[in-house]
């Protein structure tokens, strides 16, 4: 039965959330509140729908996975308790695994720059880790003029903080398998 | 030693043609016990009967096994054969040779050989049968009809029409029940309160019909055909006897600003009132919590606060000292009516569920029930029909209905469906169209479920002709915004996030069963759902009994219904009474268990696994009459003879008659003959 | 599920002895909220301690990425709080106080994680400390703001003010992760706001989101999604937006400059943290303040007039008072005389 | 062993599975004619000795049929039949009874095709495990005949 499921999407999706995506009747509450829906092509209940009709491609590729902010609304008010916000989180995890992720430049950036930030110092270096997305995400001018506010508010630091045991946490990527 | 009769039938040639039906009467002929057998053409016709009687006499036969088709075919024509010879009709079984043998076998010598076992099977157990009477339970001939909404005045009528006692208990101060707050009723658009009002009268009226109203169920003993209720009659603080429903009490009362139940909180009441005008009957009852003089009284104070009603009241019928009183009555059968209520979807609920923060209901003023739309739309309402928004009073010029708003909601509400929403904001749609011509109707719907006579047919007329535009879609958020109320919903089928700028918005909530329904199930003792719904005994054969023999069921407390339904329900259970009343006296297979006082060691086990409470502790006394014990008790009249509790007697105390371990284990014992 | 979220009763207990997570982002962009919840904390005598060595809760970022890795970093800190013998930690930004109690949860419910947990950090975890954020601490503790922003040298200094409690996301969602307020129409930060003597406006934002992460990725989501949030604060007569979320405040307060940019009224984005200082008293300065890019002055200059007038009124009416005693023992004296 | 012929009593009660039966009769649905039907009014009422007594008096099998979950004539009478069997399943095999050859299942009255397929598969399963000879060295229950 499981190996069954696994071949299809909606297997792996119940494998890794213990969520059935059969559940979602479309009935389109998650898309009524979804902020981001006026700028994805795919709703929440439209993801629900490809994961339920196994159309990987579709689901794994588009951008619109990497356009959820994860503010969970769709999930709060699912009537079914479907949780479309776990559901995108584990899709977008699976676009990445089988690498066809078509990842908006930017906001891979902005993860991997994030990430790498954590698994060097054990901490958020912001200074560091917007220079580091900028160079990822080639935005080398974007917001440079709030840059020089920030530093005379002190709220950014040229010095990063670095935790005693970054190498636990360098320990924790590994073992997750994780590399920025 | 018994001398037993067995008639082999060869059904024409539905038996004989697989079954060598000879052999059989030879076979059976040297066996033990057996006096007589032989075949026959056609056993069950006449003449086959007669030489069944004839037998009976001729070999002076102390039991009849009969092989022919199944019990539940002809069991009862036998058995009257017997009786007619004299002999006990509980000797006489029968073996079926015809549908568990000759019709799914093809190899004749098989067949037969079969057809032999079973024979002897029977022959065996009948060694073992015991004479038995019929139980005969005496009937009351009254019933009780618990609720007075549609389906409970419907059963009562009827009833009482077919020249039976009825009492009717509504725990209300009005019979009617929500069909009296509805306007129009679909698919027909017919005036509800002109169809139900003269039935509330007529009820009201009826010499075989006893109305308690403000009254509720206190207990209910005893079994089918002899049941004894308690009714509770609440302190009306008005003399029924002496009221004569002038209104003057109504009119004095200086305590007017309390929201009315009747008007969905859209209306206010005085603390002495009739619900509506049309109530039935119509005597006000007096709201002790809202009551100045009560509520004086509850502070303490040492002079009653007020007393214009008693002072206005010229007939004295107003009695503020007046206190609960019971009634007690025997009844032979239960209707049980009580009806529905609406899922309130605020934020606070009290029954575990969650609630809609979202949807903004009891916080924004404009954002209303189906029934409080009911009570806008009909022409006794608040605002005498016409579409006036609750905030302001103005009319609104666009309403957002929503469906679905409670129901298949597993996470907020409750996973069923309602079943009347889709038509009711259907007709909601073309009620407002009709009333308000350049408005705006929009419907948020999952599914348009409107299966029923003339009921899609309705739906679509709202959406065709009265234009009201159906949106498929839940809706997300609903938030006061101005003099607005803002909708977000979502059109799954353009794909388009919706938002509406709403005047007013009703939201279509779930049906869910009347409070208290499960304390009533309890003392019935018939079961409930998980929803709390009352369980009919068979969900195609059986939907209007209950598992507790002679409790019907009619209406809205058994899942959701509408009118038609909730009437049909009503008039079938009412049918079922009747035959029930047919008789003076019940006669029942005497199938029940009996308990050996003199083995039973009191364990009990067997009251715990009874599913119909027939089974009760009795003490057992020394014969100078001390208490030396306990042992189990059947009751005949209550036990449907299951035999759980045999199998479960520790002590083989309890014996189900008509399948006694003897019987059962002498038919085991006779399938040796294979050997 | 109420074993791992904290309800407002089990929260009732202590608040002293409390490990103090601070996360990045107040040890960065948000260190306004640091250093006011610090003082705060001092003023109201709720006890914290900084865990030791802690390290970043992996934010979206984390479990967007990878689900094992975004409930590993967060246990992390929870196992170091443990190990360091507290039961309960302050998480005062959102976004950290989201993912350590969802961590906490999917430790708690899903299948093997909890076995596997130590393992992936290299430390034990029993997963036996709550996770608390700063609106929770402060709505607990609103009896004693109340006192003490009634006994300020300037008493309930915020009184007339209107103020927009907004939750935002990560406080309230989902229900099961967080649970300590009502995830559609919360009260707790409109209470703290109450308890400072302010009025907390009745508004439709309260849970909607500002856009989140996306505050360098997609600035144009981030604006459009925050201009909504503001005019709606605006358009019910709320003078300031009360946040307890880093991202909301960045999002809300550095994303204005384009508005203001357009010739449009800004409108000040305050931490709850900051809101309670100014009601006790404490200095604008050390609640950092001017640390804000919309200019927290106009409001600041309006608490002092106000607080001003208030005073001279008080004065007059003492004068008054006092003049009229003078005068009626000035008419006893000719009478006796 | 090829012209063993199982013999198999089956304890039905007399609401469903019995119904059902005479509704594969009246369906003239064919089936092996190795089973001999006991009726009882339920499986609440069957005393798991029967099913002892049927293999000592010879049986090659015992099939017990009753309604589905829920559907019980008398509201609960499957239920406690069910658990009863649950416990009484591993006994029986304690005592040296393949489980095999005991068939517990339910059939519906309106399940005659049902009834059909339940009997042949326990004839076909049990005349694969061939004659029950175990039951002679049973230690012989008295017989319960006053």
């Amino acid at each position: 039965m499981t190996s069954e499921r696994r071949r299809t999407l909606a297997g792996e999706i119940l494998e890794a959330t213990g969520i059935n995506a059969a559940t979602c009747y479309q009935c389109g509450k998650c898309s009524a509140g979804c902020p981001m829906a006026s700028e994805s092509a795919l709703r929440p209940h439209a993801i629900m729908r490809l994961v339920m009709q196994d159309r990987r491609e579709r689901a794994l590729t588009d951008e619109s996975i990497w356009l959820c902010l994860t503010c969970e609304t769709c999930s709060a008010r699912c009537p079914n308790d479907c949780d479309p916000a776990r559901v995108i989180d584990a899709v977008r995890e699976l676009s990445i695994e089988t690498g066809v992720a078509d990842i908006p430049r930017t906001i891979s950036a902005f993860h991997k720059a994030f990430l790498e930030q954590i698994r060097s110092n054990g901490r958020l270096h912001e200074f560091g880790m917007v220079m580091d997305y900028k160079l990822r995400s080639g935005e080398l001018m974007k917001d440079v003029t709030s840059a020089p506010g920030m530093l005379t508010r002190g709220k950014l630091s040229f010095r990063a903080e670095r935790i005693e045991a970054v190498d636990e946490i360098k320990r924790i990527f590994e073992k997750c398998g994780v590399t920025p | 030693m018994s001398r037993i009769g067995v008639f082999i039938c060869h059904c024409g040639e539905n038996i004989a043609r697989t079954v060598d039906v000879e052999a059989v009467a030879e076979a059976l002929k040297d066996h033990p016990g057996v006096a007589f057998a032989t075949g026959y053409k056609y056993m069950c016709s006449d003449p086959g009967q007669t030489l069944v009687r004839q037998a009976i006499a001729e070999h002076d036969l102390t039991g009849v096994v009969v092989a022919a088709c199944s019990p539940h075919m002809h069991e009862r024509t036998f058995r009257r054969a017997c009786d007619q010879a004299g002999l006990n009709k509980y000797m006489c079984e029968m073996a079926n040779i015809r549908e568990h043998c000759s019709w799914i076998h093809e190899d004749r010598g098989e067949a037969t050989e079969k057809a032999i076992d079973i024979a002897r099977t029977i022959v065996e157990k009948v060694k073992h049968n015991q004479p038995l009477e019929s139980i005969r339970i005496p009937v009351t001939k009254r019933a009780l009809v618990i609720g007075g909404g549609i389906a409970g005045i419907q059963a009562a009528l009827d009833i009482a029409d077919g020249g039976h006692e009825v009492i009717l208990v509504e725990k209300e101060a009005s019979i009617g029940g929500h069909m009296s707050q509805l306007s129009e009723t679909f698919p027909t658009l017919d005036c509800s309160q002109c169809i139900l009002t003269p039935r509330m009268v007529e009820a009201y009226q009826h010499p075989n019909i006893t109305l308690h109203t403000w009254s509720e169920v206190e207990s209910v003993d005893g079994y089918i055909g002899n049941f004894t209720v308690k009714i509770r009659k609440k302190a009306r603080s008005v003399n029924e006897d002496l009221c004569n429903g002038c209104g003057d009490c109504q009119a004095a009362c200086p305590a007017k600003k309390i929201p009315s139940e009747f008007e969905a909180g859209l209306g206010k009441r005085t603390a002495i009132s009739v619900p509506f005008p049309q109530a039935v009957p119509n005597i006000p009852v007096l709201d002790r919590q809202n009551c100045t003089l009560f509520k004086g009284r509850r502070k303490g104070l040492a002079k009653d606060a007020c007393g214009k009603c008693k002072e206005a009241c010229l007939k004295g019928a107003i009695d503020y000292d007046a206190e609960d009183t019971f009634v007690e009555k025997q009844v032979g059968a239960i209707v049980v009516a009580v009806g529905f209520k609406l899922y309130d979807i605020g934020r606070e609920q009290p029954e575990g569920l969650k609630g809609y923060g979202e949807y903004g209901y009891g916080e924004v003023p404009d954002v209303i029930d189906g029934l409080q739309f009911e009570r806008l739309a009909s022409a006794s309402g608040p605002t005498a029909g016409a579409i006036l928004r609750p905030s302001d009073g103005t009319e609104p010029k666009t309403v957002v209905f929503v469906h679905c708003v409670g129901s298949r909601d597993p996470e907020k509400g409750i996973k069923y469906c309602s079943k009347i929403c889709c038509m009711y904001n259907a007709k909601h749609a073309m009620l407002y169209k009709h009333k308000v011509h350049d408005g705006r109707a929009v419907a948020f719907y999952m599914d348009i479920r409107a299966a029923g006579k003339g009921y899609d047919e309705f739906s679509r007329r709202a959406i065709e002709e009265d234009g009201a535009e159906y949106v498929r879609g839940r809706v997300s958020r609903i938030f006061r915004d101005g003099d607005k109320v803002r909708v977000w919903g979502y059109d799954t089928l353009n794909g388009e996030q919706v938002v509406i700028d709403a005047d007013m918005v009703v939201l279509a909530t779930a049906m869910r069963p009347q409070d208290g329904v499960r304390e009533l199930a309890q003392k019935l003792s018939v079961s409930t759902d998980e929803h709390g719904f009352i369980n009919e005994a068979h969900p195609k054969l059986r939907p209007v009994e209950t598992n507790t023999a002679g409790v019907f069921v009619a209406g809205a407390c058994q899942a959701p219904r509408d009118i038609p339904e909730s009437v049909a329900m009503a008039s079938a259970s009412a049918a079922k009474v009747m035959s029930l009343f047919s008789a003076d006296e019940l006669e029942r297979e005497p199938a029940v268990a009996i308990v050996n006082e003199n083995t039973c060691i009191g364990c009990m086990r067997c009251e715990l696994v009874c599913p119909y409470g027939a089974i009760e502790q009795r003490e057992i006394c020394t014969v100078d009459g001390q208490v030396c014990g306990h042992v189990a008790y059947v009751n005949p009249g209550v036990c449907q003879g299951c035999g759980t509790c045999q199998a479960v007697c520790l002590s083989k105390s309890v014996e189900l008659q008509t399948f006694t371990d003897e019987q059962v284990y002498s038919e085991i014992n006779a399938l040796c003959a294979w050997e | 599920m109420s074993d791992v979220t904290v309800t407002a009763r089990e929260a009732r207990h202590a608040l002293t002895d409390i490990a103090y997570y601070p996360g990045c982002s107040l040890h960065g962009t948000s260190r306004e909220f640091d250093e006011s919840l610090r003082a705060v904390a001092a003023e109201l005598g709720i006890g914290i301690t900084e865990i030791r060595d802690w390290s970043c809760c992996g934010a979206s970022s984390g479990h967007t990425t990878d689900h094992l890795l975004g409930v590993a970093l967060p246990a992390r800190n929870l196992a170091l709080a443990e190990a360091q013998g507290y039961d309960t930690v302050l998480a005062p930004c959102a976004a950290c106080y989201n993912r350590l109690s969802a961590a906490r949860l999917a430790i708690a419910t899903e299948d093997g994680l909890a076995e596997r947990i130590p393992d992936v950090i290299g430390r034990g975890f029993g997963n036996t400390v709550q996770v608390r954020n700063a609106v929770e601490l402060l709505r607990d503790a609103a009896v004693t703001v109340e006192e003490k922003a009634a006994a300020s040298l300037t008493p309930n200094p915020l009184e007339g003010v209107k103020l927009a409690a907004y939750y935002g996301c990560l406080l309230v969602r989902p229900a099961e992760v967080c649970g300590y307020d009502d995830p559609e129409q919360p009260t707790s930060m409109d209470e703290v706001i109450s308890a400072c003597g302010a009025d907390a406006v009745d508004w439709n934002m309260k849970v909607e989101c500002c856009g989140g992460a996306f505050s360098v990725t997609r600035t144009s989501s981030v604006v459009r999604l925050g201009r909504a949030i503001i005019d709606d604060a605006r358009a019910h007569g709320a003078e300031a937006i009360v946040v307890a979320c880093p991202l909301c405040h960045s999002n809300l307060d550095l994303r204005q400059k384009a508005m203001v940019a357009r010739g449009e009224e800004p409108l000040p984005i305050l931490f709850v943290t900051q809101v309670v200082g100014l009601a006790v008293g404490l200095t604008p300065e050390s609640l950092g303040l001017e640390r804000h890019f919309v200019d927290t002055e106009p409001l600041i200059a309006r608490l002092v007039e106000q607080a001003g007038a208030r005073d001279a009124e008080e004065r007059r009416v003492k004068q008054e008072a006092a003049a009229k005693a003078a005068e009626r023992a000035a008419r006893q004296k000719k009478g006796s005389s | 062993m090829s012209d063993f012929e199982p013999r198999i009593t089956a304890f039905v009660c007399n609401w469903c599975t019995y119904t059902g039966a005479d509704l594969a009769g009246t369906s003239r649905l064919h089936m092996a004619s190795n089973v001999r039907i006991i009726r009882l009014p339920c499986t609440g009422r069957i005393d798991p000795l029967f099913i002892v007594k049927a293999f000592e008096r010879g049986a090659d099998g015992v099939i017990v049929s009753g309604c589905h979950p829920a559907d019980c004539h008398y509201t609960s009478g499957n239920y406690h039949a069910r658990r009863r069997f649950a416990v009484f399943h591993d006994i029986m095999e304690f005592i040296g009874v393949d489980p095999r050859r005991m068939t517990f299942s339910w059939v519906s009255a309106s399940e005659g095709a049902k009834w059909r397929d339940v009997v042949d598969e326990a004839v076909t399963n049990v005349r694969a495990l061939g004659s029950f000879e175990a039951y002679r060295a049973l230690a012989p229950v008295e017989d319960r005949k006053a």
